[in-house]
């Protein structure tokens, strides 16, 4: 009944849809094309270094915000964690002279219980969205304040800028002449994008994403991986917020504010779709890529901070074009 | 004795609506059981239960004796049964081998995809189904998704096997290797429920056969001493007389025409002229162009070459709404993707496409609406709790009725109807062709595109395609066979 | 005062370039600034990078500096608005032996050469104390704050309510928190006069955000009037942007707190060019009517940060009476 | 075969999903209770105006994005417009002296022009979103910044204070002793109630955000009425802008920002879908109400800047769930 011939196309689709997490490499050569052309500092391997350092934070929100968004759900609250999980590690181990609440856990435990208290978010989130079933967009907006909120009670707005040694450590080594965190965001995306290429637990991200119904049909777990996403997205800004602190050297309440639309901006412009089920680990980091190049070179050319907001859109605008171009199929 | 399956007095509400109410099947080891009833007869909400996905309000279901495994145990569900369910279960974003073997991508920790590529490939060829595994699913057409699924299904090894509506999307070669499938499966003592409106495939492969009506269970009997009336009879409640397709005589006046039209990839050089009273067919083999060919005369695809008119006026091309305006009516090939707007009541999608026909100044009274919608459901028979209810919430055949109650609502003069009784009943597909005739006895032309040699019989004449051509126009008065080889393009 | 500055520009930017970054384009007073600096830059000679903006964001600063450096600065100007987040960043510096001049925050931690900028604290206190007296020390007050999580907003309210608990245990103050934000003001400031109709006495953190929203709410409240009128609301402002002296020329404020914006400009690029200059300075009186005190980080020039009212409104040295 | 008896239960099914509408309803009429018990004011005309009054510009926004919503679509672009178009449309009236742009136009113009500005931010994004068929969460997104730095480039971030007295006029005049901007909002939210229950065009929009290949397929003209959407959202910004000028009596650079996600908030506790083709006018305005009333019953306790948000986003989370309980239906 169906001739080979209408097979043909197969082959040359396939390989396309290879190159659609791609699709920004060509964005990125032009980027360094350009950005050499126009400061000779840009393609120094010291900027280049430098870019990356400043994007590894992020980049490790983008990766959270991607393996959600491929699970079809959706995560507002990732950035106020990203402050508030490491704020609130460092009161429970400082003294109440540092701004501490007295409770004076032990030093030693401020990274564990960073991370601890970002799970302990994403399992929150995960609770009332799955088993609540509650619109994960509205819990986690009004997480993102909440959380934010828990930040700012505690602290009162202040800074805070005497952090047990361990937490200001991996943000700030120096592992092998490359800032750890580079190390470290550079790990973790080799890990994100060979999990969900070579597991089964990675792969079923892609079926519920896709098709939720069909994923309980083929006997995915699906609650459990989604409560495992939002726990595992948790811990990943956690880990950002570790990794944010050292470079800055302090806890800021503005640590990590308004990230979570460049997080989005990443991943989308990098491939992963809002709709669930599409997208890669690799598109989302390319996506990370550019628009931390766009912004270092921006700097670089000092572009007028009035005017930097206009650039910017417009090339975000631009490589949304050219991904849509290049992949060929309509966006959602 | 025990059977190897069985559902005992189950009941399963949806708000207001009672799917089954006290309903329950039994089937004995090794046997391929069938499961009819007119649509909405609570069929595919048993089958969710027997495969785990719903857990019946009241009743219990069995297997080998033993009760059924918790519902969150997947696993065991998994073991002992395997389902091809009436809604797709194919994830589009993922490539055909990794929906065959989805959650089972690998024994190990570790996915080998060229492993999986191969099993995949050796799974196909096992079902002759023919298609790359490393197509991404969302590619295919419906019926080689329906393919997939299917061979996913039977792949388990599972000792019980549920196929729910499997064939309202393939063609007839396709059917029949299903039905080869089965009974080799049978041989190896495999269990089946069946669940199909074609009652002669229910003859065909099935030993026994229980019927459903209005949630409840009528009666259960093999099949080889059950008369076909008696069957139709316990499902509709009433005796139903088999269709008669009637005789006409089409008129002079040309409503619906095509000429020249090509369009790369799909068809060549179509010429089609209808007219009024008068029903074409166009059959043809899967891939053969003819739904593509549909899809463009209502406007849904825009022509590389070539004109279609409608009452003898040029409609714009690749535009339905000028297409509509122009007096056309049409049931897209597929009612989930194309048909009905799920959250919009039956009302609405009703009267989508006449709705600046219910009120004045781009207002909508809903009324009108209301009332033109009392009527369609009376006319179709359709089995709903009223215009207001949501049309995702209808059995499949249902919301079909609705989306060819919109074809009709305008009264066309050119009906274009794309395989307009896939996944209806027997009564419904009475009343779906008798629209049709209908609508022709009034003088609209109609154009029926399908499958089912069946449905073909009410035509005035058929149109074979072939490879993107119109290789042969029969008349009325055509045998299964001799139709059949036309269009596997054995015999010109 | 401000030009009675004597430096003799010593051989025309002999020390290097100055990088420069801006904390943020969106408010009224830093846009002056911004505006200054590359005027003062021409003045004093100084050999200025293209600035960048950081945009309210510490870690953008961060990043910045960063390219900064590598494009050549030898010395670098800044305004972190996280006063905390900033440290590492300050040790990089130091450790590059790349002096740091800080413009209106005061860095909690790491080394910097000076502070330039007017006692928030001070802002706070002084706005107490000019609402306490004009009250007669009882009423009730609103207090329009800024952002809790910016240093200079969090400052100013605490300096004012323990001003106000400590001078005017009479007085009622009504925090609300606007994030310097408009159209919170205008709400938490009409939904206070419904509840409060009494309140004498507002206090506002920043002209350029809150100015015009208060005017608006008074003027719906008819509580718009004149200072002689009884029911006068007293208003007193933090920023010295010129529509705030307009409004006290026209008697619907009583005061602001004028935030030398060409001061800052000025003294930031100033010192900048001295520490290129391997200058050192002492604590104690300027010639520019300031202090410089001692910080355990460095040294800080607190610039005269005057209070404004309509006896001196008209005084042409103001910046809010220069810019055009 | 279909008795009349099949066609009975229609009455209560329509009478639950008239309901389902005003889930918030109870909210309110618990904050209400709760609310005057804690102030005596809250319950006054006077304050409960003053709700009103302050929520006015940013209901016209939700009434924006609900429309967008339930056609399927998204806009975050809106919040950039509120400050944008009245920004713009002042500097093209305003002389040199007052920091226009020297262009001079009449200042009657000066509404019509912000509506205009307004109407051509909405076409551009359709045009992208429709025409190009890009993601309308990045387009909008890209936008967002755009748009607002075309508001701060232009102004050098400074606040506008001489504005023509029309532009004022709105937002501060009283009619029938109610604010003129109460009336507006209400006549519009009037307008766009009947407008989605009764007009074609208006049903339409369910069926486009319901099935968009399925409206298309009824006749339906999807890529025009979407446009269109846009355009209408791009307009209401503006009105909102307006209004939100005569209330502050300037334009701050910061008009509109961050009010994209309280839009969200009020439109998805209201019952409007992000998922299209679910949800009312009606619902959304209750939405608009819970918000406004919270924000005046934090003012009024006095509750402090570091705890606001945690109390905030715990009563959003509430009112979702009093919302999904009353709905009875998973949200997405
Ligand atoms: N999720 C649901 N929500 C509400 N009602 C439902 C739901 N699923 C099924 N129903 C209702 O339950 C009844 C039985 O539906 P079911 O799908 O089992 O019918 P069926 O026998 O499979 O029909 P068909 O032959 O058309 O597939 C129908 O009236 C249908 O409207
Ligand atoms: N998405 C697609 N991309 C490329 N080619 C396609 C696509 N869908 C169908 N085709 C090709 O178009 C031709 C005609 O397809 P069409 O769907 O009209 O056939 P058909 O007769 O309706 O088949 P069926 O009975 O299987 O639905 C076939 O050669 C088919 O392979
Ligand atoms: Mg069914
Ligand atoms: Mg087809």
């Amino acid at each position: 009944m169906t001739t080979p011939t209408a097979l043909t196309p197969a082959v040359p689709r396939l390989r396309l849809a290879r190159f659609r997490d791609l699709t920004l490499v060509p964005v990125i050569v032009l980027l360094l094309i350009v950005g050499a052309f126009l400061d000779p500092v840009f393609l120094t391997a010291g900027n280049l270094t430098n870019v990356l350092q400043q994007q590894a934070a992020i980049s490790l929100l983008v990766l959270a915000e991607a393996l959600i968004l491929i699970s079809g759900k959706f995560d507002l609250s990732l950035e106020s964690t990203v402050g508030m999980a490491p704020a609130l590690a460092v009161l429970l181990v400082v003294p109440v002279s540092a701004g501490g609440l007295g409770i004076g856990l032990p030093a030693v435990l401020v990274i564990p219980l960073c991370l601890l208290i970002g799970a302990a978010i994403g399992a929150f989130n995960g609770f009332l969205i799955i088993k609540f079933q509650l619109s994960a967009f509205i819990v986690t907006l009004a997480m993102l304040i909440i959380v934010h909120g828990l930040h700012l009670g505690p602290t009162e707005g202040k800074t805070l800028f005497e952090l047990p040694e361990s937490m200001l450590y991996l943000g700030g080594a120096v592992w092998l002449g490359l800032p750890a965190s580079i190390w470290i965001a550079g790990a973790l995306f080799a890990a994100g994008i060979a999990g969900l290429a070579y597991l089964r637990v990675g792969r079923s991200l892609y079926a519920i994403g896709g098709n939720i119904d069909a994923a309980r049909a083929a006997g995915i777990r699906v609650d459990r991986v989604l409560w495992g996403v939002f726990i595992l997205g948790g811990t990943l800004a956690a880990l950002a917020g570790i990794l944010e602190t050292g470079r800055l050297g302090a806890i800021g309440s503005g640590m990590g504010v308004n990230w979570i639309f460049m997080v989005f901006a990443a991943a989308v412009i990098g491939g992963v779709s809002m709709d669930g089920g599409k997208g890669t680990i690799l598109g989302a980091l390319t996506g990370v890529l550019v628009i931390g190049l766009v912004q270092n070179l921006l700097t670089l050319q000092g572009v007028s901070g009035f005017w930097q907001p206009v650039v910017y859109g417009t090339i975000i605008l631009f490589a949304l074009m050219i991904s849509r171009i290049a992949g060929g199929k309509a966006q959602d | 004795m025990t059977y190897h399956v069985e559902a005992r007095n189950v009941v399963k509400r949806f708000g207001p609506t009672t799917a089954l109410d006290g309903a329950g099947i039994s089937i004995a080891e090794g046997e391929t059981h069938a499961l009819v009833g007119r649509n909405g007869a609570g069929k595919s909400t048993l089958v969710s239960i027997l495969t785990g996905l719903q857990r019946p309000d009241e009743g219990e279901v069995r297997f080998s004796g033993e009760p059924a495994p918790a519902l969150g145990d997947r696993d065991a569900w998994r073991q002992r049964v395997a389902c091809v369910y009436q809604k797709s279960t194919i994830i589009p974003a993922l490539t055909v081998a990794e929906n065959l073997f989805l959650n089972r991508q690998t024994e190990g920790r570790l996915i080998n995809w060229r492993a999986l590529r191969a099993r995949a490939r050796e799974l196909l060829d096992t079902y002759e189904v023919d298609v790359d595994p490393q197509a991404l699913a969302g590619d295919l057409g419906v019926e080689q998704r329906q393919l997939v699924e299917i061979a996913r299904a039977l792949s388990f090894g599972a000792r019980f096997i549920i196929l729910d509506e499997p064939t309202a999307r393939l063609d007839g070669p396709a059917i029949e290797r299903l039905f080869d499938r089965m009974r080799a499966l049978r041989r190896q003592g495999v269990t089946m429920m069946y669940i199909s409106h074609h009652l002669d495939e229910v003859y065909e492969i099935c030993q026994s056969v229980t019927v459903f009506r209005d949630a409840r269970h009528i009666m259960t009997a093999p099949v080889a001493d059950l008369p076909h009336d008696e069957l139709v009879d316990a499902m509709t409640g009433e005796a139903t007389a088999a269709y008669q397709a009637r005789a006409r005589t089409p008129r002079e006046a040309v409503v619906l025409a095509a000429s020249g039209l090509s369009l790369a990839g799909r068809y060549q050089d179509v010429e089609l002229s209808v007219r009024s009273g008068e029903v074409v067919g166009l059959a043809g083999s899967g891939s053969s162009g003819k739904v593509s060919l549909a899809e463009t005369l209502v406007g849904l695809r825009r022509a590389d070459t070539g004109a279609v008119t409608v009452n003898g006026r040029a409609v714009r091309p690749g535009d339905v709404p000028a297409a509509l305006a122009a007096g056309l009516g049409f049931v897209p090939e597929d009612r989930h993707h194309q048909g009905f707007v799920p959250l919009l009541s039956v009302a609405e999608n009703g009267t989508m496409s006449i709705a600046h026909k219910l009120g004045r100044l781009g207002a909508v009274s809903p009324a009108r609406r209301r009332a033109r919608a009392v009527r369609m459901i009376q006319d179709l028979d359709i089995k709903t709790e009223g215009p207001d209810q949501p049309v995702g919430d209808l059995s499949g055949g249902n919301a079909q009725k609705v989306v060819f109650a919109r074809a009709l609502a305008d009264d066309p003069d050119a009906l274009v109807v794309i395989n307009p009784t896939a996944g209806v009943d027997v009564k419904a597909k009475q009343a779906l062709l008798g629209a049709v005739e209908d609508a022709a006895d009034r003088g609209a032309g109609a154009v029926l595109v399908s499958d089912e040699l069946d449905d073909l019989r009410i035509c005035d004449r058929v149109l074979v395609m072939f490879h993107g051509r119109v290789v042969k126009d029969v008349p009325r008065g055509w045998s299964d066979h001799e139709l059949v080889a036309v269009m596997e393009g054995i015999e010109e | 005062g401000s030009d009675t500055t004597t430096t003799t520009p010593a051989a025309g930017g002999e020390g290097g370039k100055v990088g420069i970054d801006h904390p943020r384009a969106d408010s009224d007073f830093w846009n002056s600034y911004i505006k200054y600096v590359p005027e003062m830059a021409d003045e004093l000679d100084v050999e200025l990078m293209t600035a960048t903006n950081s945009q309210n964001d510490v870690a953008k600063l961060v990043n910045n500096v960063q390219a900064l450096i590598g494009q050549g600065a030898k010395a670098i100007v800044m305004a972190p608005q996280d006063t905390g987040a900033i440290a590492s960043t300050l040790q990089n510096l130091e450790n590059k032996n790349i002096p740091v001049v800080t413009v209106d925050t005061r860095p909690d931690k790491g080394k910097v050469y000076m502070v330039v900028r007017a006692d928030n604290r001070a802002y706070g206190t002084k706005s107490c104390e000019y609402l306490g007296e004009q009250l007669g020390g009882k009423g009730k007050v609103v207090q329009l704050m800024g952002a809790l999580s910016s240093i200079n907003g969090r400052d100013r309210a605490e300096a004012f309510g323990e001003c106000m608990k400590e001078k005017f245990p009479g007085i009622e103050v009504f925090d609300e928190p606007t994030e310097w934000e408009g159209s919170k003001a205008a709400s938490m400031l009409q939904t206070r006069l419904e509840q409060h109709p009494d309140v004498k006495g507002i206090y506002m953190h920043a002209g350029g955000v809150h100015l015009a929203p208060t005017l608006q709410v008074l003027k719906q409240k008819g509580l718009l009037l004149p200072p002689d009128d009884p029911k006068h609301v007293v208003v007193i402002s933090n920023d010295g942007i010129p529509q705030e002296f307009e409004a006290i020329r026209k008697g619907e404020i009583d005061a602001t707190i004028s935030q030398p914006a060409d001061l800052y400009a000025k003294y930031a690029l100033y010192y900048a060019k001295a520490a290129l200059e391997g200058k050192t300075f002492e604590p104690g009186a300027t010639d520019h009517d300031s202090t410089i005190i001692e910080l355990p980080n460095g040294l800080e020039d607190q610039l005269p940060a005057p209070l404004v009212t309509k006896d001196n409104v008209e005084d042409q040295t103001l910046w809010g009476n220069q810019v055009k």
